[in-house]
């Protein structure tokens, strides 16, 4: 590298800072604390370099250090048994946990968000979001098969919604279909306090064998260290435009972009040439750039290796030649991946990127000196430790309590309050309030938003939206494959953080069940507010706290997951929202059980019984009334429901089978039917008379563990007396009646399939066009 | 270490042991997404897919050809703009006129590069509702007289998945009107047409009948488990694009209709 | 550098779904005055160096191959801006 | 009638994935005097009769709001053209 070709900084090197100890620098625009330069200084033993000062600042910012949860996430790590570890191959702490699904096959996924972005620009935020799970996914060394949106937006009707609901949309599609990824299912939900703060996140599956599992680390002395992809651009450096300032020369500094463009082919081409380089095996350690960029690569790929890296930054291949050193290590533009590659495979590696024509640069090389080293055209501009920057950030036990208004909160329930005036209980009423429920906002039919993904590409779709859980083939041999669902409920959460933490896992696990499939792992991303404020960090201890206990009970491991914090307009924190997403196995996913009945006079069952729960549910939310207490957690009841269903599709005793969550019996009544357009009978009286609720209770209340199934004629005998070995509450509530064209529920109106149809498909279309 | 099967790549071949010979090339371009699925269907038809490189210069000893979906160049300047350039199109579109009359089928994407390339007349443009759509669709089969369509009766209604952004297909009125005349209207859609498509086309051939192309995936709908009826269950069945696999490799081996 | 402007719009006889749905939204927002839009791309190509006759041919072929497809669009302008 | 054209192009600090594609495709055909590639978007507002003050304000207003997303494009262009 001559100098001529590089450009001329005012470049801080690391013996010009051993020379200055007191020159300023910009920590506190760069967002460190006193404390945090403070230690920085100390780490070093000298004030950092304008480029460490780079790297510091991103690596230990609450998004890379998770220094506000940290102390808390731990339990994930902590409350888990032997029995939960054995299926485990990786765990919490690489880019994606990896669980074992058997026959030398394994599985691993995340759900990460991408909130911020995605409220400044719907499209492009939504659709990077896609991009940067995806490359988790493919640095374990797996192929994504599979991706999901769970999806959280403002007031239906609020001017700025369409705005947010068409662009993520559009961008979750653009970006994933274009990936060849199928979308297998998400969540949507609206409720003004997400209107300035929406929440997309955004989930990826991948699958490989044993022996591909690839690994974050760089070892090997004299191994080298690629970048490959797309360029380095200014991306994600806006707020660190204090770093232009180390520019001296004439070319002034072009702007930095305000947001990151995503190049769904450039990141298509990038599976598809790493899936190449896995099978060649000619990387022995791989790391995505993510958040943090090369400062984030570098540091984790040398600190979890066994010896140092050392890296020449003029050899990275820019998209905009301004850029500053520092600039370049914070930079996030998308599509690149880094890697460590022997001698002997270089020619090899060369051979993939030129066949499917990726831009790659070799940057350096793996040394046993402990340290991680970054010249700039010769000159030392990092010289540190890299576990420093990478592992030992600052962690903050924040203060947290119990909110003051919790109890009054939780005083306030549903039943008896001015909007449960006039509760419907005549059979007109009760017709109105059924159609009502599945034309609300949340509860309608999603096919708005789900016809515009892809969920046949890849030929494995064994069952997708409006399923309970998305159902993927791994092995086209035996038919081995995974289910996955995510569920939270923002309202529950708010109402009680430590059960709705426990009430969205119980859904998801219960979602996955219901498909057939056995419950194996779990990934979450916990979306709240500022956890400066000590209301909401009560909200994310008790979250946690809660969802490691629920883990523990249900016998699902956390393998991963994502904290976005800060989500709150002013001071005004989100409901908190942490979304729960489970994995399960199925061996044969012919075996999986859709959500709809088909085949007249089928009996159908409700599994599980019903209590007075409303506070928090959507009736009460149709109703603008939001405290109480959240329906009841009870995991011994969904673990039993949970093998009820999976004995049950593995056996053939069920041939449809719905889970009850929101909007309780009604709407999966109503969902069940439309799902084939085939109408049923039924009768609640037992179950009233039963669990002494009234009929409105019977249809509204949202208690869980509970289901409804259809049951072959040939099948009732087998079934009941499993659910009776069991000790499980069953009751035959009706038949499925091809003909009749309607759901026909004794003491409500005759609901035509056609109208429950047009109610529950017209919402979005009608606000979204 | 061993090597990562890749997904699709694992499924035993279907019955009729005397297709296995015909083998149908399937070409990959960067950002080609169903090419794992093409292939799955011909070897669920029976038949040997043959993987084909975009850059690759010759065709090998391939009897046809499957262009799959996907966004090759990310579709980025027009569907198939860029991929209508790539050095094996060249031998592709040679060996289509040549009097051999290579059947090649064109999928969405593949479908756009054969306009692109000119071996099948007008072109894609956005869908009128400007949204991708992915929908189970209903096409009736127009003429059965194609490489790719002989295992169907002619007015057969079929489902098959679709899902595309660039669907609508036009082209000038007297161009409509020589295809309507030549019987060279391939497939139509029934009951709805989902993206603005001039004269409801779904998909076209060329004058011979060995090109065909067109905007929906008869590959998603190959494999009972995994097409329209388990996926969204409104009629059809899942195996109704078997038929057009089934076909060209019948032809090929000589086999009768 | 000099750069090349390549202009390229839908054929006039062509129905444009983009331009069609940008005229239904203009009133909405008050822009009354336009009774149709057509939507086209622009493509600015960057010349390292002298923009000759040579290179001009090239971006006029590279308009009417590569850039525009004659079946839908027409290449409405080709010209040489100067930065 | 006349028409204002309106030109709109990438930010030039932003990644432009679709003149990134072209710019890969042009060497492969011939075209080899390009070292960069920009796409954008041209749009053609027909006005119906005369083009006044406030209608030339309305298409910037309407560039500035509808036909461009002001995050990651410039109006780089609006002008009048009579046909
Ligand atoms: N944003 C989305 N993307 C993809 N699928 C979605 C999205 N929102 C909802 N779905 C799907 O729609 C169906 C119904 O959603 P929901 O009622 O939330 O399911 P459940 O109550 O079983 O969790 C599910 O299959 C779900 O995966
Ligand atoms: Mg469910």
């Amino acid at each position: 590298m001559t100098t001529e070709t590089t450009k001329k900084f005012n470049i801080d090197t690391v013996e010009n800072a051993a020379k200055t100890p007191d020159t300023e620098l910009p920590w506190a625009e760069l967002g460190l604390k006193q404390n945090e330069f403070d230690e920085v200084v100390k780490v070093l033993g000298r004030r950092p370099t304008g480029a460490e000062l780079a790297m510091y600042s991103v690596m230990w910012s609450e998004h890379c250090s998770y220094k506000s949860s940290k102390n808390h996430l731990r339990q994930f790590g902590q409350k888990v048994t032997e029995e939960m570890k054995k299926d485990m191959l990786v765990g919490i702490g690489e880019n994606a946990g990896v669980t074992n699904l058997g026959d030398g096959w394994a599985v691993t996924f995340k759900i990460e968000s991408h909130n911020s972005p995605s409220f400044v620009e719907p499209y492009q935020g939504a659709a990077t979001g896609i991009g940067g799970i995806v490359r988790d996914i493919i640095s374990m060394g797996a192929r994504p098969v599979a991706v999901m949106d769970p999806l959280r937006f403002g007031a239906i009707d609020h001017p700025d919604t369409a705005r947010v609901m068409h662009g993520a949309v559009a961008g979750i599609g653009g970006y994933g279909n274009s990936l060849g990824l199928p979308n297998i299912g998400g969540e949507m939900v609206f409720d003004s306090v997400y209107q300035g703060n929406p929440l997309v996140n955004a989930l990826a599956v991948g699958v490989m064998r044993h022996e591909d599992i690839r690994l974050a680390n760089a070892s090997g002395k004299g191994n080298k260290v690629v970048l490959f992809g797309a360029r380095t651009g200014g991306d994600g450096i806006g707020g660190a435009s204090v770093l232009a300032s180390e520019s001296f020369d004439d070319t002034k500094p072009s702007k930095r972009p305000a947001v990151q463009v995503g190049d769904p082919f450039a990141e298509k081409v990038l599976i598809e040439c790493c899936l190449e380089l896995f099978k060649g095996s000619l990387v022995e350690g791989i790391q995505d750039l993510g958040a943090a960029g090369i400062s984030c690569a570098t540091s984790e790929l040398a600190s979890n290796g066994d010896g140092g890296m050392q890296v020449e930054l003029t050899s990275v291949l820019l998209r905009d030649p301004t850029l500053t050193p520092g600039e370049i290590l914070m930079s996030e533009s998308q599509e690149r991946m880094m890697a460590v590659v022997t001698p002997e495979n270089i020619e090899a590696f060369e051979a993939v990127m030129e066949k499917w024509a990726v831009e790659y640069s070799w940057l350096g090389e793996v040394t046993d000196t402990g340290r991680l080293i970054i010249t700039w055209d010769g000159e030392v501009i990092v010289d540190v430790d890299p576990r420093t920057v990478a592992h030992d950030g600052p962690v903050y036990d924040r203060p947290y309590a119990r909110p003051e208004w919790q109890d009054a909160v939780q005083a306030d329930t549903f039943t008896g309050s001015v909007q449960d005036a006039g509760r419907p209980s005549s059979p007109a009423s009760l017709a109105a309030a059924v159609t009502e429920l599945v034309a609300s906002p949340n509860m309608c039919s999603k096919a708005w938003i789900t016809n515009q993904y892809d969920r046949y590409v890849g030929g494995n779709t064994a069952m997708a939206f409006p399923d309970d859980a998305g159902v993927v083939r791994v092995d086209e041999e035996s038919g081995l494959g995974v289910a996955l669902a995510t569920d939270a409920n923002g309202r529950y959460t708010y109402l009680d953080p430590y059960h709705g933490a426990q009430l969205a896992l119980a859904e998801a696990y219960r979602n996955v069940a219901t498909s057939g499939a056995v419950p194996m792992a779990v990934s979450d991303c916990l979306n709240f507010g500022s956890p400066e404020d000590p209301d909401v960090m009560w909200q994310l201890a008790e979250a946690i706290r809660g969802l490691s206990d629920a883990c523990m009970e249900l016998g699902v491991p956390v393998t991963g997951g994502n904290v976005s914090l800060y989500n709150q307009t002013g001071t005004t924190p989100i409901h908190p929202s942490p979304v729960v997403a489970v994995l399960g196995k199925l061996d044969d996913v012919a075996r999986r059980t859709p959500s709809g009945w088909r085949e007249d006079g089928q009996a159908i069952y409700l599994l599980g019984t019903t209590a007075a729960e409303l506070d928090g549910s959507e009736w009460a939310n149709m109703r603008g009334h939001l405290g109480g207490q959240p329906p009841k957690v009870d995991l011994a009841t969904e673990r039993a429901l949970g093998e009820i269903l999976i004995n049950a599709s593995r056996d053939g005793m069920v041939d449809s089978a719905h889970d009850l969550s929101e909007g309780g019996l009604a709407a999966a009544l109503v969902e069940s039917s439309l799902r084939y357009g085939v109408g049923a009978r039924i009768a609640l009286q037992d179950v009233m008379d039963r669990d002494g609720v009234d009929l409105f209770t019977a249809l509204f209340s949202e208690t869980q563990g509970r289901a409804i199934v259809g049951v072959p004629r040939s099948e009732e005998v087998r079934f009941t007396d499993m659910c009776t070995a069991r000790g499980f509450a069953h009751a035959r509530i009706g038949v499925v009646d091809a003909a009749s064209g309607a759901l026909e529920i004794n003491g409500v109106d005759s609901l035509s399939l056609d109208a429950l149809r047009e109610a529950h498909e017209g919402t979005l279309p009608k606000y979204f066009g | 270490m061993t090597e990562l099967p890749l997904i699709g790549e694992a499924i035993a071949v279907a019955a009729e042991p005397r297709l296995a010979g015909a083998r149908i090339g399937v070409v990959t371009f960067p950002g080609t997404l169903d090419d794992r699925d093409a292939a799955r269907a011909v070897r669920l038809a029976g038949g040997t897919a043959v993987p084909l490189w975009h850059a690759d210069t010759t065709l090998g000893d391939v009897d046809a050809v499957v262009i799959p979906g996907g966004f090759s160049y990310g579709d980025y300047l027009r569907a198939g703009a860029i991929a209508r350039f790539a050095p094996l199109m060249s031998k592709i579109i040679d060996a289509a006129n040549s009097d051999a009359k290579l059947p090649v089928l064109g999928i969405c994407n593949g479908f756009q590069i054969l306009t692109e390339s000119h071996l099948l007349p007008g072109s894609m443009i956005k869908n009128d509702h400007l949204k991708f759509m992915c929908r189970d669709q209903v096409l009736r089969v127009e003429n059965s007289n194609t490489a790719w369509t002989l295992d169907y009766e002619a007015g057969q209604e079929i489902t098959v998945p679709l899902k595309n952004q660039d669907g609508q297909y036009i082209a000038e009125e007297k161009v409509l009107d020589g295809l309507e005349a030549e019987g060279r209207v391939v497939f139509r859609y029934v009951g709805f047409n989902p993206n603005g498509s001039r004269r409801d086309i779904a998909g076209i051939s060329n004058a011979a009948g060995n090109v065909v192309g067109l905007m929906p995936h008869p590959e998603h709908a190959v494999e009972v488990g995994f097409g329209p009826e388990s996926l969204d269950g409104i009629g059809g069945t899942d195996t109704d694009g078997l038929g057009f696999f089934t076909s060209v490799l019948n032809k090929i081996v000589g086999g009768a209709k | 550098m000099p750069r090349i402007v390549v202009d390229v719009m839908p054929k006039p006889e062509i129905l444009d779904p983009q331009g069609k749905a940008i005229v239904g939204a203009l009133p909405r927002l008050g822009f009354t005055g336009f009774s149709s839009v057509r939507q086209g791309k622009r493509f600015e190509l960057t010349v390292d160096g002298e923009v000759t006759d040579a290179i001009l041919a090239q971006a006029r072929e590279a308009a009417e191959t590569l850039l525009s497809n004659p079946v839908i669009e027409d290449v409405v302008n080709v010209e040489v801006v100067e930065a």
